[in-house]
């Protein structure tokens, strides 16, 4: 297994030294084929890892190779031994598996999409950058290893947003996605040291033992080690308040937005909850603060998408959402139900993400949903297979999301009905998310697939060639079966909770009676139908962008008045405030976000003020510096 | 004593001396002629130095009652001869291409190499006022080497202005050290030390203005100022032996001060701590708009300055770490000192190979200088640029790079004493995230602006393959101990 | 004869009324002739320290050597006396920090319990004659006497390369 | 005798009206001045304290420093002698060139 864990990490690196050093003799075409053979070698290991772990025992399920000792810091007490390896257990090769099933797919996609863009064997030669990274990420046996590739996505993340060449948007954005990130790696790093401290172990395979010895030993967990690590977590999965920086990383080429900033990268920080699952069971308090940001980032992403223009950005925000969910879930316990949605949430927003792209495509690089409409004449295949992601989005059943989603929103339910009032807040707070994400789903593919054309005249958009057809489909299939494949709570098949619960700490939690798990399935279910419908009544026809731009009440109660009588309750109690909160939230996404980018500069002129004053090439100045210093060192040496 | 065994044992620190009388020598017997000799000769002697040095053992012997012969001493004196070495590579080009002395040049810079060798390896304030001199004064002419160009001139002369009044605190602060105990060598201080009842204002005065003196060296903030317009001025090999040679050969110093004299104490550590956070907010937020290349160099070595006085802040710490826990300070003073050789041995290695790229590209041309003539040279300088790129990286601390390590290494030398150290180290995490800010800013400069004029032909490089073998293979260590450190920790390490 | 603790006085005063004119006087050159007299203060110090090698070579180093180096740069650069500096804003924060670390030095060390204690030296081994010095210098302090000789040499020759005159065919 | 804190303070004196003359005099050549002040009152430091303990050693120590300022004399004024040629003045704040 040592063989596969090596390769899993080599061909990936070697992939991307040997294109990196041959970029400019390559063409498109032949860089895009070999990292896609690489890609989906790479699968065909992880299946093989998986076949291997499932021949072992339950409580076996796990396999440590060394390849090296990376290095020793210190001496005596003080030592710190870091080897380099891959620890294979059901966790990481789950991660693995999807990792590149859905980069195999995303890098086939790829070859034609960049066929056109220069510098294609380039993006190939980061691509694999950023595949070896994730999985030295996922697979590396120590929390030390986990952290280099920690950087080393947010790097490939950075040069791949920025890939544009000379597109100043780009660079800023890549500038700010690295930052931000940063912010949370010191949180990640600040873990890892004090975990070190505490337990004298980074391995992956001895913290948990560690940990579980030193609880049974009396020893106090504090909550903040584990919020340390949760703002690392936030940097990386875009949660509040450290979110900023993933919409505006949609200005990278759109397969990468699929890649990283949907499927894997942003995952990051819920595996690495899930990894130190147990760490935050036993940090106290720690847990309710990841559960209450992840049910905020899921409502406060979801508001803002329902009034976005660019179709990019309306799945940008989605994701946010999506992975406030995934928070939310591990903060109540069920990391399990988190991979789940994971899972799930891979398939079908690579899907929308791959599937936007083929409509940028075809419409050349218009991403204004105001300009669509109607495009499902001309891109019959692409609105299938973008309709089945956006059923899966909004949590329609049978469709791979409904599951995952319904599990976590049960979990919230089941917490509050075993009687912590605190989780129906959450519970609220995510079904109301799930009736957004069902909104706004519905209004981008209406509003891009439906109605009438807004096209330009000249403007003959045409299905996009086979290499990006096929990963649709094959998402679209997984977007329909992956979620009843892998879990259906209330048939208490749950192959993939079983597959995972071995390194995951358990859910301590009585399970809910099968009525009404049915019941709140059913009730899941019509708020995701209902609301669908109503998004796709309001935006459908010859909408006029410049009135249908606004949440109108009259509008809003025109598209129920055919169906309900409690219009004006309705009105009052739901659509004023849901309208006040978009219009805040839309407000929050132009001053804040945008406006954070401002104040950098103000910060910037500033600076630039005090430096000019203090070295103002003087050797007088200098000197005065020198003798304040000389001052405060005799006043604190004085005491 | 024995003079010969004396003799043998300090071979690293005489043959620099040696190898600048013989330059001396050469240029007196051929005015103007000796040409790539001098070079040669200064070569030679270094390498022959270096030689000696591996191929003996430290003895943990007191050389003529001073010196240290003992494992530190001998990293940072290999390292530091390492350094000379670069910059003999570094400085031969420049001069044949602007017809300067040579002779002068090289006999200056070994004097200045062996102060910097006698500065790590004093154990006697005497030695080590005399190293900083030694050091000092032939570096005050090599940073106005150039005297027909103004720039250069206005560099050696603020930088010897300040130095000599820095050098006025410090040698003020060896004298009330020896006034104390009526004797200059450190066994004798640490003896006088050990009983903190006997510390009064003479002792204190004495360390803070040694501390004055010796920050200044390592271009600590608040005694910083001169770093920018002298990096800036100087002749670009001279700025890199300043920036790679004296910040090792100073902290070296500080390192063994803080080490053998020092006692824990809360004036010292708030002194300490002062320094360190002060020189990270300085530099970082000095280069945060900087657009010449040599002084964004400048501002981020004012910050590297800060995160390697965290290092002896601990190592200071440590000491009375061992009153709490026993017999553990030991093994946490020694590997904290191991840290802030490691985190020097990256900074020295990035720092060549930047002022190496300087050099190259730059040719001393001021406007190659500036960064916004570096747009796009991804595109047509594929290798340099991403050598550039890698420096930067590493300065900024970014994992795969020996920056990383060293920055690990410290922090993790802070962590193993707890919260005691939490507020530089606070500072250190947040103003790391600062310095990404102009790292990256470079990155993007040469990834992803476009040159305002695609079609004008590349920048000429200098053409010498020497200083691009520098810069490859001081790529290739940034690297390579990125990756696996674990040689040069051996090394480093005894 | 005069007592040892007169001298003092004396002595001191004079060195102290001569720093106070060195970095008083406008004009250079009378700020050399001054900085003359602190030298030469300083040396009756030394003497009534009983160390009157070190008295000697002041004078003929500091006072005599170094001084008349001083004075003949200031007269080869004929430079007049400067316009009046005047107290800015700058001047005046400087002048006020330096005194503050002037009063941080002197009172600690004013106050200092170990250094007011009788001047009652414990039977001195040694006196500061020649002898006795070059005892020190050339056994205990040899390596830092041998140091100096190369600083020395080394400083000359950068001194020569700094103030010679251009080559005709040297460039910038 | 006189206590050796006598010595000290009038070393003191003369360290803190060298800062004083460095930090508010622009004539480059009255800096260096003003840095001869402090290195004096070092020595006036090594040989006050030496008289309790071994006295020639401060002699030594002096000497030393006295070696090191002729050496820095040396090369300062060559450095003034360059600068002058060059700006045609010797006033520290006629270079700053070099800034921000």
């Amino acid at each position: 297994m040592s063989t596969v864990g090596a390769l899993l990490l080599g061909l990936p690196l070697a992939a991307a030294t040997l294109i990196g050093i041959l970029h400019r003799r390559l063409s498109t075409r032949t860089a895009g084929t070999l990292a896609f053979a690489m890609a989906a070698t790479c699968f065909g290991l992880a299946v093989a890892a998986f076949t291997h772990l499932r021949g072992l025992p339950e409580d076996a399920r796990h396999v440590a190779a060394t390849f090296w000792s990376f290095l020793e810091l210190g001496r005596g007490d003080a030592a710190l031994t870091l080897d380099v390896g891959v620890w294979l257990d059901p966790l990481s090769v789950t991660w693995a598996l999807f990792i590149t099933g859905v980069g195999s797919l995303i890098f086939l996609y790829s070859i034609s999409y960049m066929e056109h863009e220069a510098g294609g064997a380039r993006y190939f030669a980061c691509l694999c950058l950023f595949l070896f990274s994730m999985l030295t990420l996922v697979l590396g046996k120590n929390l030390f290893l986990t952290f280099l590739g920690w950087e080393g996505v947010g790097l490939c993340s950075y040069l791949l947003i920025g890939f544009e060449y000379g597109k100043e948007t780009a660079a800023q954005a890549g500038r700010k996605a690295f930052l931000v990130n940063r912010i949370g790696d010191v949180g990640f790093l600040l873990g890892m040291f004090w975990t070190w401290k505490l337990f004298g172990t980074l391995e992956h395979g001895e913290l948990t033992p560690k940990l579980a010895a030193g609880l049974a030993a009396g020893i106090a967990l504090p909550p903040l080690l584990a919020l340390c690590y949760f703002v690392g977590a936030c940097g990386k999965s875009a949660q509040l308040p450290l979110f900023v920086w993933l919409p505006d990383a949609m200005a990278g080429p759109t397969p990468v937005s699929a890649l990283i900033h949907a499927a894997t990268m942003v995952t990051a920080g819920i595996y690495l909850l899930c990894r130190l699952s147990s760490l935050f069971v036993a940090a106290d308090w720690a847990l309710d603060v990841v559960a209450f940001t992840g049910a905020a980032t899921a409502l406060f992403a979801g508001l803002i998408a329902l009034r976005q223009r660019d179709i990019k950005r309306v799945l940008a925000y989605s994701t946010v959402s999506q992975l406030g969910y995934m928070f939310l879930a591990c903060g109540l316990g069920a990391f399990a139900s988190s991979a789940f949605h994971v899972v799930t949430h891979a398939f079908f927003k690579a899907l929308l993400f791959l599937g936007s792209g083929a409509v940028i495509h075809a419409l050349h690089g218009e991403q204004d949903l105001w300009k669509m409409g109607g495009l499902k004449h001309h891109l019959p295949k692409t609105a299938f297979a973008m309709r089945i992601g956006a059923f899966a989005l909004a949590g329609i059943a049978p469709f791979a999301g409904f599951f995952s989603k319904d599990e976590i929103l049960g979990v919230a339910f089941a917490r509050a009905y075993a009687g912590d009032p605190a989780c129906w807040v959450l519970w609220g707070a995510g079904v109301l998310t799930a009736a957004l994400t069902a909104f706004y789903s519905a209004r981008m593919i209406t509003l891009c697939f439906d109605g009438s054309s807004r096209l330009d005249a000249h403007s003959h958009p045409h299905e996009a060639p086979a290499p990006m057809a096929i990963p649709l489909n094959v998402l679209a299939v997984l977007s329909l079966v992956g979620g009843i494949g892998l879990g259906f709570e209330a048939l208490h098949w749950l192959p993939l909770h079983h597959w995972l619960a071995p390194t995951l700490a358990p859910l301590d939690l009585p399970p809910l009676p099968g009525a009404l798990l049915w019941g709140l399935m059913t009730l899941a279910f019509l708020i995701a139908v209902l609301f669908w419908r109503i998004g796709a009544k309001w935006y459908s026809g010859d909408c006029e962008p410049a009135r249908a731009a606004e949440l109108t009440f009259p509008r809003f109660a025109g598209a129920l008045a055919g169906r309900f009588f409690v219009d004006e309750i309705y009105g009052a109690l739901i659509v004023r405030p849901l309208r006040f909160l978009a219009a805040l939230a839309l407000q929050f996404d132009v001053r804040v976000v945008d406006g954070a980018a401002r104040g950098l500069g103000q910060f910037a002129a500033l600076v630039g003020t005090g430096v000019r004053i203090v070295q103002n090439g003087t050797v007088q100045r200098y000197a005065f510096w020198m003798v304040a210093g000389a001052i405060a060192l005799l006043w604190l040496a004085l005491g | 004593m024995d003079l010969a065994t004396d003799l043998a044992a300090t071979a690293p620190l005489w043959l620099p001396m040696l190898g600048c009388l013989a330059v001396l020598l050469l240029e007196t017997l051929a005015p103007g002629r000796s040409g790539h000799l001098g070079a040669l000769v200064a070569g030679a002697a270094i390498a022959l130095a270096f030689a000696r040095l591996v191929a003996t053992a430290p003895s943990g012997r007191l050389p003529f009652g001073m010196l240290a012969d003992d494992a530190l001493g001998r990293s940072l004196t290999g390292l530091l001869l390492l350094v000379g070495a670069a910059v003999v590579v570094l400085a031969e080009p420049l001069l044949a291409r602007l017809r300067l002395a040579h002779g002068e040049f090289f006999a200056l810079l070994l004097a200045s190499l062996s102060g910097m060798v006698l500065l790590v390896q004093a154990r006697d304030l005497m030695a080590l006022f005399l190293a900083v001199e030694l050091l000092s004064i032939p570096l005050y002419v090599l940073a106005a080497f150039r005297r027909l160009s103004a720039p250069s001139v206005e560099s050696g002369f603020k930088y010897f202005l300040l130095g000599a009044f820095a050098s006025g605190f410090l040698v003020y602060g060896i004298a009330l050290l020896f006034s104390t105990c009526g004797d200059t060598s450190y066994a004798a201080l640490a003896r006088f030390a050990a009983d903190p009842a006997r510390l009064g204002a003479t002792w204190h005065v004495g360390v803070a203005l040694l501390l004055v003196g010796l920050g200044f060296k390592v271009a600590a903030a608040p005694f910083h100022g001169w770093t920018p317009d002298v990096y800036e001025g100087a002749p670009t090999p001279v700025t890199a032996f300043m920036a790679a040679g004296v910040k090792v050969a100073a902290f070296g110093g500080v390192l063994r001060l803080a080490h053998e004299v020092l006692p824990d104490g809360a004036g010292l550590r708030a002194g300490l701590a002062l320094l360190a956070c002060a020189s990270m907010l300085v530099g970082n937020l000095g280069a945060l708009l900087q657009v010449r290349l040599k002084r964004l160099l400048a501002w981020s070595s004012i910050a590297h300055a800060g995160y390697l006085l965290l290092g002896v802040l601990v190592v200071v710490a440590a000491k009375s770490h061992a009153g709490a826990t026993g017999a553990a300070a030991t093994p946490l003073a020694d590997s904290a000192v191991q840290a802030v050789v490691f985190y020097l041995a990256t900074y020295a290695l990035t720092t060549l190979a930047a002022f190496g790229w300087i050099l190259d590209l730059g040719r001393e041309s001021a406007e190659l200088q500036d960064l916004r003539a570096l747009r796009g040279l991804a595109r047509r300088r594929p290798w340099l640029s991403a050598a550039l790129a890698l420096c930067f990286l590493s300065f900024a601390g970014v994992p795969l790079t020996a920056g990383f390590l060293g920055k690990l290494y410290v922090l993790k030398a802070a962590f193993a004493l707890g919260t005691e150290l939490i507020v530089p180290m606070v500072v250190l995490a947040a103003t790391s995230v600062i310095a990404l800010g102009y790292y990256l800013r470079i990155l993007s400069t040469l990834y992803m602006e476009r040159a305002p004029d695609e079609n004008a032909p590349a920048p000429a490089r200098l053409g010498s393959t020497g200083v691009a073998l520098l810069i490859a293979a001081a790529c290739g260590g940034v690297l390579l101990f990125g990756v696996w450190p674990e040689p040069l920790l051996r090394w480093l390490g005894g | 004869m005069l007592s040892e603790r007169t001298a003092f006085l004396i002595f001191s005063v004079i060195a102290l009324i001569g720093a106070v004119n060195v970095i008083t006087r406008r004009h250079p050159v009378h700020a050399a002739l001054w900085l003359v007299g602190t030298f030469l203060g300083v040396a009756g110090l030394f003497l009534t320290l009983g160390a009157g090698l070190l008295g000697a070579i002041q004078v003929m180093v500091y006072a005599g050597a170094i001084m008349v180096l001083f004075l003949f740069v200031i007269l080869l650069l004929n430079l007049d006396a400067p316009p009046d500096e005047g107290l800015s804003f700058a001047r005046g924060a400087s002048l006020l920090a330096a005194v503050a670390t002037l009063a941080l030095i002197a009172l600690p060390l004013a106050r200092a319990p170990e250094l007011r204690a009788a001047a009652t030296p414990e039977s001195p081994v040694a006196d500061a004659s020649a002898g006795q010095v070059a005892n020190v210098l050339f056994t205990r302090y040899a390596l830092p006497f041998e140091v100096v000789s190369l600083l020395l040499l080394i400083a000359m020759v950068g001194a020569i390369h700094l103030a010679r005159r251009p080559r005709r065919d040297e460039t910038v | 005798m006189a206590p050796q804190s006598w010595y000290l303070i009038v070393s003191a004196l003369l360290f803190g009206l060298g800062i004083v003359g460095f930090v508010t005099r622009r004539n480059s050549l009255v800096m260096f001045m003003s840095v001869e002040l402090m290195l004096n009152a070092a020595n006036l430091v090594f040989v006050a304290a030496a008289r309790d303990h071994v006295p020639a050693r401060g002699s030594a120590c002096a000497l030393f420093v006295i070696a090191v300022a002729a050496s820095e004399v040396a090369v300062g004024l060559a450095l003034v002698l360059a600068l002058f040629r060059l700006k045609k003045s010797v006033d520290s704040d006629a270079v700053r060139e070099l800034r921000a």
